[in-house]
């Protein structure tokens, strides 16, 4: 039934990001704002604290306001420096 | 108008694809003029280390999604007739080149504007990382300054 | 600094001899940036006419001299590392590159900037005179508006 | 002695200018400013009439006003289009 689903949402992690986590890929639940995965990300992964990132959602960067849809791809996306 | 395309290639951009590609337009006869920019990987000297490659890893969904708004907003924007973006994935050694944009135009001044703004637009717009790898196999992250 | 070199080529510049000259720069690991134009003769239309060739004559010890200034000019305002400027004698057909400017430089500004204004220059002070060639040989003094 | 020696001139002329003359170069004698260049060229080129051209001496573009030197090559530029 459709409310007994889990919301289970793809996490990417780039660069630094992943360096840091020492994955690229996980999967996370149940997060339904950019505001509740800071705070999951604060105490998950708390070598990221000095480490910046945007965050982008299905492929288009967010901010820290945004709401995340149901399964959504979310990626943290250190300072590009491709070129 | 157009589809997103894969802008990515596995290791350098090498001179012999670039003179391909230009060889290519030869029988677009409406143009006049071609710019091209091309990024090469310097070796650089960081805290007495000299960089020896650039490992580049990207988001690469999304690089092709911005590559693919970066090429359309150019079209609208400019009178291009062709326009082509490569980006290195993987290991690029110093003094290879990992970057290639190529526009095309009647006339100079579309070419050469639009080429540039693309430029900049790459560098900041698309999911790419380049990783700084030094002699002894050390790295660090890159930044961009330019 | 430098010394009067000649910029001037038979016939078109091909897309492998511009291969080369970037592949030649590969051991230059302070360069992170190349910008190149590239002039190609275009098959216009005049008087339902079809251009197919462009037949280019020049002052060429004058050019060579206004190559130089440029040439110098450039290394003055701009961090270049390095900078060549080659331009078609002869017959060129449409399709065809005439014109090959390539500026290299550590950061890309420079590069892009230099390559943008030595075009310009070049457009307007080289005593290089184009003539277009149609289909029936009958042919037309080329006059740059763009 | 060096009085009585012709001022020899090398005119060259290029493009439309060479077109019109139906010579690219030719040799001139005892000119020594460019009104007195184009008083002649007027003379013996009336074809120049319409045609646009900058004059250059030795190699550098001059103003109408300009002194000729001794032995100089002079030269007629239509308007250039390289590139």
């Amino acid at each position: 039934m459709e409310n007994f689903k889990t919301n289970k949402l793809k996490l990417l992690a780039f660069g630094l990001v992943a360096e840091r986590m020492n994955l690229s890929s996980i999967e996370i639940e149940d997060i339904y704002t950019v505001n509740e995965l800071q705070e999951w990300i604060v105490r998950a992964y708390p070598q990221l604290k000095n480490v910046k990132y945007s965050i982008a959602i299905n492929r288009k960067i967010v901010k820290a306001d945004s709401a995340i849809p149901w399964g959504a791809e979310i990626a943290l996306l250190p300072p590009f420096s491709g070129g | 108008m157009h589809k997103p395309k894969n802008i990515f290639v596995y290791g350098p951009i090498t001179p012999d694809k670039i003179a391909e590609i230009i060889a290519h337009h030869n029988d677009k006869t409406n143009i006049g003029a071609h710019s091209i920019f091309l990024g090469q990987v310097r070796a650089d000297r960081i805290n007495n280390k000299t960089v020896t490659a650039i490992e580049y890893t990207a988001y690469e969904e999304m690089a092709i999604q911005s590559a693919y708004e970066i090429r359309e907003g150019a079209f609208e924007k400019y009178e291009l007739i062709c326009l082509h973006i490569y980006h290195s994935l993987g290991i690029v050694k110093a003094g290879e080149i990992s970057l290639f944009v190529f526009t095309s135009s009647k006339h100079r001044k579309h070419a050469i504007d639009a080429c540039e703004e693309i430029v900049e637009k790459i560098k900041n717009q698309l999911p790419v990382w380049g990783k700084e790898i030094f002699e002894d196999n050390d790295s660090v992250w890159k930044v961009n300054v330019d």
